[in-house]
């Protein structure tokens, strides 16, 4: 779409991006954490970039990725981009003046997941970076307010996670588990899933 | 290319209320007295007596199809219970003994309760056993267990399915 | 209980809104100071359509914080698509914005072609856009009727819903259900259109724009209605960009950006149509703009009836589309393709993609990653009630509590999209 | 010898075919009859290639790499000639996917759709051929399903070399079947099932019983008897569906034997899923302590007589070991399966898979082992057992009945009946662990199903047992490995355990490539 | 007999049928009317399901079904500091309605009045001012935070309008120079120049508009109906009340409907009085009095009702800024254009 940005970027944060590509006809830029903020802000203030609308924000969580191993080559990693480490939090930008598009990644190692909030450069990003927290667990240091946002407060773990078990309760209050073929229509089995362990 | 939409400021007869409640009354007793006097705009339906059409691809309750002699056409193939996406199909195979047909459902049943009605069990039904189509919509149960509906219900709800099968294009 | 009498509001209603005083607060207002009052609005609130919860606290009637509560809905959309195929997740998307099914469903199987790199027929392209209109009229109306009936004018509602209905007919007709659409496959459509859908969607088009009339004459100049939505539930440009406002909310605000016009995908570049726009971003210019669409939409249905010609729906490719029944009952090769794309779901090559599509809400993105395999690696949905419902707490800071249902509505939460 | 492989240049041995070359570059050449185990008869014609050596196409899995040869398998014409083969090879075809078990793992089903996904052009009638025949006893063949790629005929000339079945009449309509009178009823005829291509031959012990797709799978290791076969555990809905041999060149190659292919069955019947105390139900917690006030009030506790099941892990193995030196318990009696029939291919007399790591363990931590019919004779005032598989004595098994047990195992069994505690076991299968075969081979196996009711890790059982006896400064390990790491280095076989086995190819989805963009 | 026994028994009489026989009634149906009526304007058929012996009778046989489903609802209490509040509060909201009905003139004389009180409108005032001690009460004991935003709105709002309702009505009391309802009714039996018949309707036209406008946001119905608005406060100060409690809530209401749209026939479209006809006696007149009297009522609540499901609400400080700054200042204004007409055509 527009290379521009991307050499923009590439030009100006040499030392913090670690790949750029094209795929699909979406341009991305794979940076360091470390300028993530600054090129962020780049990306906002700068007349050619323009990046006004902060789109959404999310993670994605890379373990297993099949052909995604320390031995796979650049080449099987596939052009989609997967930069090495297990999660990524993902950008989208939008610039309502420009009309351009750009998406950046961050890619974080499980041992250090915190990264740069973005509610810094746009207030926008508050509730999906809220969501990336409370869905992986990614910390965004400088938000004013990670609290979990689709889960509870109490709840135990990051259930996007890949290792979050597919399976299981994990109940506020104790469910009761009924006899399938003497059910009491007053009670209410919460039980949905058919594969369940009865 | 994106135009301002028309925005109404109120003149100061608007502002005193009283015209646009006339107006808007105006309009309460239009609907009133055409409906009581004169062509009926009703459009409810009264459900017991009258029952509204369905669409006909309206997808309601499964019916298994049946073959010539009265047998299932379903083969067990599990191909239903794999595309559901609510995994509420639940299937045990058997064996005819029979070099024809070989294997049959012993078990078919579908748990309405947990069905989202998406259709994708029909379109991936490689027999044209399972079908969506027969214009009923599930009917509530007392008992969770009611919502299960097994292979006899299922065929009761079938019909002759006179597809050809098995490369018998000639 | 300082302003009964005078307008809290101290804003030329001719001028440009002013940015919000306070961006973004978290919650410092402490609910035990005497004269403030905790309420909590919902889970279970007529109001809060979906379940959501406001944590309010009100100095009499006026909002002096609020912490929208969301996720009552959440079940797990992202993470079911992750253990289905790429088609299993068709139904699911039927759930995000289920007012407007269909457009997800377009937008969901939009991206995954983008990520296939496919193109669909010219047909199929058609009919997607004919029913994601069909969508979206569904989706502005109850929108409309839904803000009467939250003002209390419940006849008005009833006649938006009266025309709504009328467009689910022609949905139930089209794809078998009026909600739980199911109705895109990647690569095509369930169905081509109905015989006399023409003809159905004429009807429903004369029911809105019969009721339509008589909604805009009971509300649009009526003073009770108009003093209730003009001058609340502001937001300025500004604000509506940076909090990621899209959708007519934004077009509200007075921004052109519309997906459908500035990344024109399916044959929107080929209709011409217009953007209706706001002038300050209050609740009434989101209402006028909504009705403003709902005409741009009947203007695009009648030219794509008209342009369209008949031709296959689905691309020629067994391995994307399921052969025609038929072949599968008849053919080895059939049965094979078949069998294959049921057991294993389309093999989405590696990869990822942003898909976005103008929903009836705003920018409805589909972020996917793909493994190489039959199910997704990753979907994420960027819906476009998420980045509107955020800005609430900004917007509604100082106002009444009556006027969060008005702007509630007008924003047009929908709690499926937004807890996904 | 140099070759070149679609643009990629190879150094190969002389005598390479071209198959195996294409695989060391990692390079994909669609196959029906070939089999690395067997001959390679060049019979079905899926694995041509363009070659620069011969006018002809070259069947990559019988024609040998000659120097300077430039391979092409992804040209026009390979890719043309591969859609006619499989076209021809469908001709035929009986449209049976609904009804055929290979449905999922078949060959052709991937083949098809990898490398034509074309509409037929078949406008003929399916010749029609003998159906659901059975074989064997383990065998149910459907000739129409046959593409004659003879690969169960070569294994049973090549590897039974039993010889019973043959290909008959001639062009479309040939297939193969048993010579008359003959039944394919070797101990290794279920192998032709897993080998054969497509649904041509089907088990009838997994007839119909589970889609494979829905199957998951664990790498684990045979318990039919010493050998020590690899083996994937396949499956679902809670329980093992099947066995199927894992390639492993130094032990089993690609294949098993059917007495072990069934030996799952003896695991799901009688399963004790809960612990009981005189034959009540109790929660495994209230078992344990009175298994040891049980074992305690048996008085001295070398008095104690202590049988290991010989399908303990080596690290169930180490754990009562060190359950039995803390505790003071008597010395083992070794009893264990019967003996029974060997034979030259992978069948072993011994029929304990880890009679090697117990008695290893045994040794190294300086415990007495003696015959469990010496048990009869020994004096024990109690017993701690372990294990229902062991060979029935009619005279252990009375004195064993008059002693104070505390049994624990994963099936109900004639030495289980009448126990004063029993606990539940898991069976190996829902463990994982490693095994000593015959030949010494250390193999771990992985964790298939989940476990059944309140069963427990045997590892775990006496760690718990340790410290229900009263023993506190023992720490229980977290998992089986740590077990053999803090306590086992006493066992010189012990001392390289082998790496973790690398997840089980899952469900074929898993496996399949990505289409190209 | 003793005429004071008589009197009273006579009195006791009247009230038993004009409160069972008209107004309870009348209540009752109108529970019925409203939900068809609505439905009508709707373009729905409304409630026709409830039958007896197979006759629907258009669902009239709701009216009947709806008093007996509510009384076998189960009667849920909050758990609440003050349980007599909490019980009292729908019959203070149902009993001060009822109570106005005792100086209505249903016709000419004393025959149909209960008590012909001389100061009648006054004392009208004083009962529909108690009635905001059911809402405040109720919303009070409910121990409900929607209850009380509710029960604070009701108290503003109807002591608001409760001195608009006031003012409007005494460009009446200075035209017809009395405070009596029967002899303000007679008053507009005359007829002005000759083809207009003298109704506080014509007389005093501003008048009336802002009286019926303040007189529903007494009642609290849409668009006044923010005490209970069921989008912001789900039920408003009723939300906490369920069975015949919650029934009695709504029964004041109708009643207040029938009371309103009485004192309002009886101020500005005179009363019983026929056009034309200014006389009194006879049965036949009598009876044809008492009919115009109740089709004026009727054509009354029927203007309530199409208000009721025309118009959206408004909101609390737009509600309080009709009240003081629009409706009362335009009342002093019309009292003193009256006064000043009357002092110039006197």
């Amino acid at each position: 779409m527009s290379t521009a940005v991307l050499n923009a970027i590439k030009s100006k944060f040499a030392s913090g991006v670690r790949s750029a590509h094209s795929h699909c006809g979406d341009d991305t830029v794979v940076l360091d954490r470390k300028v993530i903020l600054d090129v962020a802000r780049y990306l906002k203030s700068d007349q050619a970039m323009a990046f006004n609308m902060p789109i959404d924000c999310t993670a994605v969580d890379y373990l297993d990725f099949p052909g995604g191993d320390a031995a796979g080559s650049d080449e099987t990693r596939g052009v989609g981009g997967f930069a090495g480490a297990r999660f990524e939090v993902v950008y989208h930008l939008y610039s309502t003046t420009r009309k351009h598009r750009i998406r950046l990644k961050v890619a974080l190692d499980e041992s250090d997941v915190n990264t740069p909030s973005l509610t810094q450069v746009w207030l926008g990003m508050d509730w999906f970076e809220r969501e990336a927290w409370d869905m992986y667990g990614i910390r965004f240091d400088g938000h004013p307010d990670l609290r979990r946002i689709l889960l509870y407060e109490e709840f135990v773990g990051h259930p996007l996670r890949k290792d979050y078990p597919l399976r299981g309760y994990q109940p506020l209050v104790p469910i009761a588990k009924l006899d399938r073929d003497n059910e009491d229509p007053k009670l209410v089995n919460t039980d949905l899933n058919p594969e369940a362990p009865e | 290319m994106g135009y301002k939409v028309a925005r109404p400021e109120l003149n100061i007869f608007e502002k005193s209320y009283v015209p646009e409640i006339l107006k808007g009354v105006g309009v309460s007793s239009r609907h009133f007295f055409r409906n009581i006097f004169g062509k009926k705009d009703i459009v409810t339906v009264e459900y017991p007596e009258v029952k509204p059409d369905y669409a006909s691809r309206y997808r309601g309750h499964h019916r298994l199809m049946a073959r010539e002699d009265g047998t299932a056409r379903c083969v067990a193939c599990m191909l239903c219970s794999t595309a559901c996406p609510a995994h509420c199909i639940t299937i045990e195979a058997g064996d005819y003994g029979d070099t024809d047909v070989e294997k049959y459902p012993v078990k078919f049943e579908i748990d309405l309760l947990v069905c989202v009605y998406c259709g994708m069990c029909e379109e991936a039904c490689p027999c044209d056993a399972i079908r969506m189509d027969s214009g009923i919509h599930t009917p509530s149960q007392m008992y969770r267990k009611d919502g299960r509906v097994g292979k006899v219900d299922l065929m009761a709800l079938g019909d002759l399915s006179i597809a050809k099968q098995g490369g018998e294009l000639s | 209980m300082s302003n009964h009498l005078v307008d809290s509001r101290n804003v030329d209603s001719r001028s440009q809104a002013p940015r919000f005083a306070k961006l973004w607060t978290p919650t410092e207002v402490d609910a035990d100071e005497p004269g403030l009052m905790r309420v909590q609005m919902g889970p279970s609130h007529p109001a809060m359509h979906g379940t959501v919860r406001m944590d309010v606290i009100l100095e009499g009637e006026t909002i002096r914080d609020m912490d929208v509560d969301i996720g009552y809905l959440h079940r797990g959309f992202e993470i079911q698509a992750e253990n289905a195929t790429w088609t299993q997740v068709v139904p699911y998307t039927d759930r995000l914005n289920y007012l407007s099914s269909l457009c997800n469903n377009v937008g969901y199987v939009l991206a995954v072609e983008k990520l296939l790199g496919i193109d669909v027929t010219p047909r199929c392209k058609w009919i997607r856009m004919i029913s994601a209109e069909i969508a979206r009229i569904a989706d502005h109306l109850t929108a409309l009727a839904a803000g009467a009936l939250e003002l209390g004018g419940f006849t008005p509602m009833l006649f938006g819903i009266q025309a709504r209905e009328e467009f689910y007919k022609v949905i139930e007709h089209l794809c078998g259900a009026r909600l739980t659409t199911a109705y895109t496959r990647i690569g095509g459509l369930r169905w081509d259109l109905p015989d006399n859908f023409e003809a159905g969607y004429r009807k429903a088009e004369a029911s809105l724009k019969k009721n339509l009339a008589d909604m805009d004459k009971m509300l649009t100049r009526n003073r009770i209605f108009y003093d209730r939505m003009a001058d609340t539930g502001i937001i300025s440009q500004e604000d509506a960009i940076e909090y990621g406002w899209t959708g007519p909310c934004l077009r509200s605000t007075g921004v052109e950006y519309d997906v459908r016009k500035a990344h024109p995908y399916l044959f929107y570049d080929k209709v011409s149509f217009d953007i209706p726009l706001g002038h300050k971003g209050d609740n009434y210019d989101r209402y006028l703009v909504r009705i403003a669409e709902l005409r741009e939409s009947l203007k695009i249905i009648d030219q794509c009836f008209k342009y369209m010609e008949p031709g296959p729906v689905n691309v020629d490719d067994w391995s994307i589309v399921l052969p025609p029944k038929e072949a599968v009952y008849n053919t080895i090769e059939g049965m094979i393709a078949h069998f294959k794309l049921i057991m294993e779901g389309i093999a989405v090559p590696k990869g990822e993609a942003y898909g976005y599509t103008e929903a009836a809400n705003g920018e409805l993105g589909f972020y996917m990653v793909s493994a190489g395999v039959g199910k997704p690696w990753r979907v994420h949905c960027r819906a476009p009630c998420f980045a509107l419902v955020q800005a609430l707490k900004p917007m509604m800071l100082g106002e009444q509590l009556a006027d969060i249902i008005p702007t509630f509505d007008t924003i047009n939460m929908i709690g499926g999209e937004i807890d996904r | 010898m140099k070759v070149t492989i679609d643009g990629r240049e190879l150094e190969v041995e002389n005598g390479t075919t071209i198959l195996q070359a294409a695989q060391k570059l990692g390079v994909d050449i669609p196959t029906f009859c070939y089999h690395p185990g067997l001959s390679a008869p060049a019979n079905c014609r899926m694995c041509l290639v363009n070659t620069n050596k011969a006018p002809k196409l070259l069947p990559a899995c019988y024609a040998t790499c000659m120097d300077g040869m430039e391979v092409k398998t992804n040209d026009e014409k390979t890719l043309r000639t591969r859609k006619s083969t499989l076209e021809f090879i469908l001709l035929h075809h009986p449209v049976d996917c609904p009804i055929c078990d290979q449905a999922g793992e078949c060959v052709l089903q991937d083949n098809y759709f990898a490398h034509s996904a074309q509409p037929s052009r078949n406008f003929t009638r399916k010749n029609h051929k003998p159906k659901a025949t059975p074989i064997g006893n383990n065998v149910i063949l459907d000739a129409e399903r046959c593409i004659v790629c003879t690969r169960c005929v070569r294994f049973c000339d090549e590897v039974s070399k039993t010889n019973e079945l043959q290909v008959v009449n001639r062009g479309e309509r040939s297939f193969v079947t048993t010579f008359p009178g003959r039944a394919l009823d070797n101990d290794y005829a279920t192998n032709t099932v897993d080998i054969c291509p497509v649904g041509a031959l089907t088990s009838r012990d997994f007839r119909f019983k589970m889609r494979v797709w829905f199957l998951k799978s664990a790498s684990s290791i045979c318990s039919g008897c010493s050998k020590g076969c690899n083996i994937t555990v396949d499956h679902g809905g809670g329980n093992t569906q099947r066995y199927r041999p894992r390639e492993n060149q130094a032990v089993n190659r690609w294949w098993m034997c059917d007495p072990g292919r069934l030996s799952y069955k003896q695991f799901q019947d009688n399963r004790l899923t809960d612990a009981q105390i005189d034959g009540v139900v109790h929660p495994v917690r209230e078992a344990l302590s009175a298994a040891a006030r049980r074992l305690r009030s048996a008085g001295d506790p070398s008095k104690v007589a202590v049988v290991p099941s010989l399908l303990m892990s080596n690290e169930d193995a180490v754990a009562l070991a060190v359950l039995t030196k803390r505790a003071g318990f008597g010395g083992w009696y070794v009893g264990g399966r019967a003996a029974g029939k060997e034979d030259a291919l992978l069948q072993k007399a011994d029929k304990n898979p880890n009679r090697a790591g117990v008695m290893a363990v045994a040794k190294a931590f300086g415990i007495e082992t003696n015959p469990l019919t010496a048990l009869a004779t020994a004096g024990a005032s109690a017993t701690l057992w372990f294990g229902h598989e062991h060979a029935v004595d009619p005279k252990v098994l009375a004195a064993v009945q008059q002693l104070s047990r505390v049994v624990v195992a994963s099936n109900a069994s004639e030495w289980t009946a009448g126990a004063s505690v029993s606990l539940p076991s898991r069976t190996f299968e829902e463990c994982s662990g490693t095994w000593i075969s015959v030949d010494g081979h250390l193999q771990r196996f992985a964790a298939g199903p989940e476990a059944k009711g309140a069963s427990v890790a045997i590892w775990d059982l006496c760690f718990r047992l340790l410290r229900s006896l009263g023993v506190m400064d023992v720490m229980p390990p977290a998992s089986p490995d740590q077990v053999v790491a803090e306590h086992g280095q006493a066992v010189p076989e012990l001392a390289s355990m082998p790496p973790a086995l690398p997840p089980a190819p899952g469900r074929p989805d898993q496996l399949r490539k990505a289409r190209a963009a | 007999m003793d005429p004071i026994l008589a009197a009273v028994l006579f009195a006791i009489i009247k009230i038993s049928i004009i409160l069972l026989g008209y107004v309870m009634l009348f209540a009752t149906v109108l529970t019925w009317l409203e939900r068809k009526y609505s439905a009508l304007i709707q373009d729905r058929i409304g409630p026709n399901r409830a039958e007896v012996a197979g006759l629907r009778l258009g669902g009239l046989f709701h009216m009947i079904a709806d008093p007996i489903k509510v009384l076998f609802k189960e009667d849920f209490m909050p758990r609440t500091e003050n349980p007599i509040m909490y019980k009292m509060a729908p019959w203070l909201s149902v009993v001060p309605p009822m109570v106005i009905f005792a100086v209505i003139p249903f016709g000419p004389g004393d025959m149909f009045v209960i008590s012909n009180a001389p100061l009648g409108m006054l004392f009208i005032f004083a009962i529909a001012g108690l009635g905001v001690y059911g809402s405040v009460f109720g919303a009070w004991a409910s121990n409900s935070k929607f209850a009380l935003l509710g029960g604070l709105r009701a108290t503003a709002q109807m002591i608001s309008y409760e001195v608009a309702m006031g003012l409007n009505l005494v460009g009446v009391f200075m035209i017809y120079e009395s405070m009596s309802l029967q002899g303000i009714i007679v008053e507009q039996g005359e007829t002005l120049w000759g083809f207009l018949p003298a109704w506080g309707l014509f007389l005093q036209p501003v008048s009336f508009i802002l009286f019926m406008a303040s007189a529903i946001a007494e009642n609290k119905r849409a668009p006044f109906d923010l005490t209970e608005a069921e989008s912001e406060l789900v039920a408003g100060y009723f939300t906490e009340y369920s069975s015949m409690k919650f029934a009695l809530f709504s029964l004041g209401e109708f009643i207040e409907i029938i009371a309103i749209a009485c004192i309002a026939s009886c101020m500005f479209l005179g009363g019983w009085q026929i056009p034309f006809v200014d006389a009194t006696g006879g049965i036949i007149l009598t009876s044809l009095q008492i009919l115009a009297f109740l089709f004026k009522v009727f054509v009354l609540v029927w203007l309530q009702m199409t208000i009721r499901w025309t118009l959206p609400r408004f909101r609390y400080d737009q509600l309080m800024k009709l009240g003081w700054l629009y409706i009362l200042p335009l009342s002093l204004a019309n009292i003193l254009a009256t006064g000043v007409w009357l002092y110039f055509a006197a």
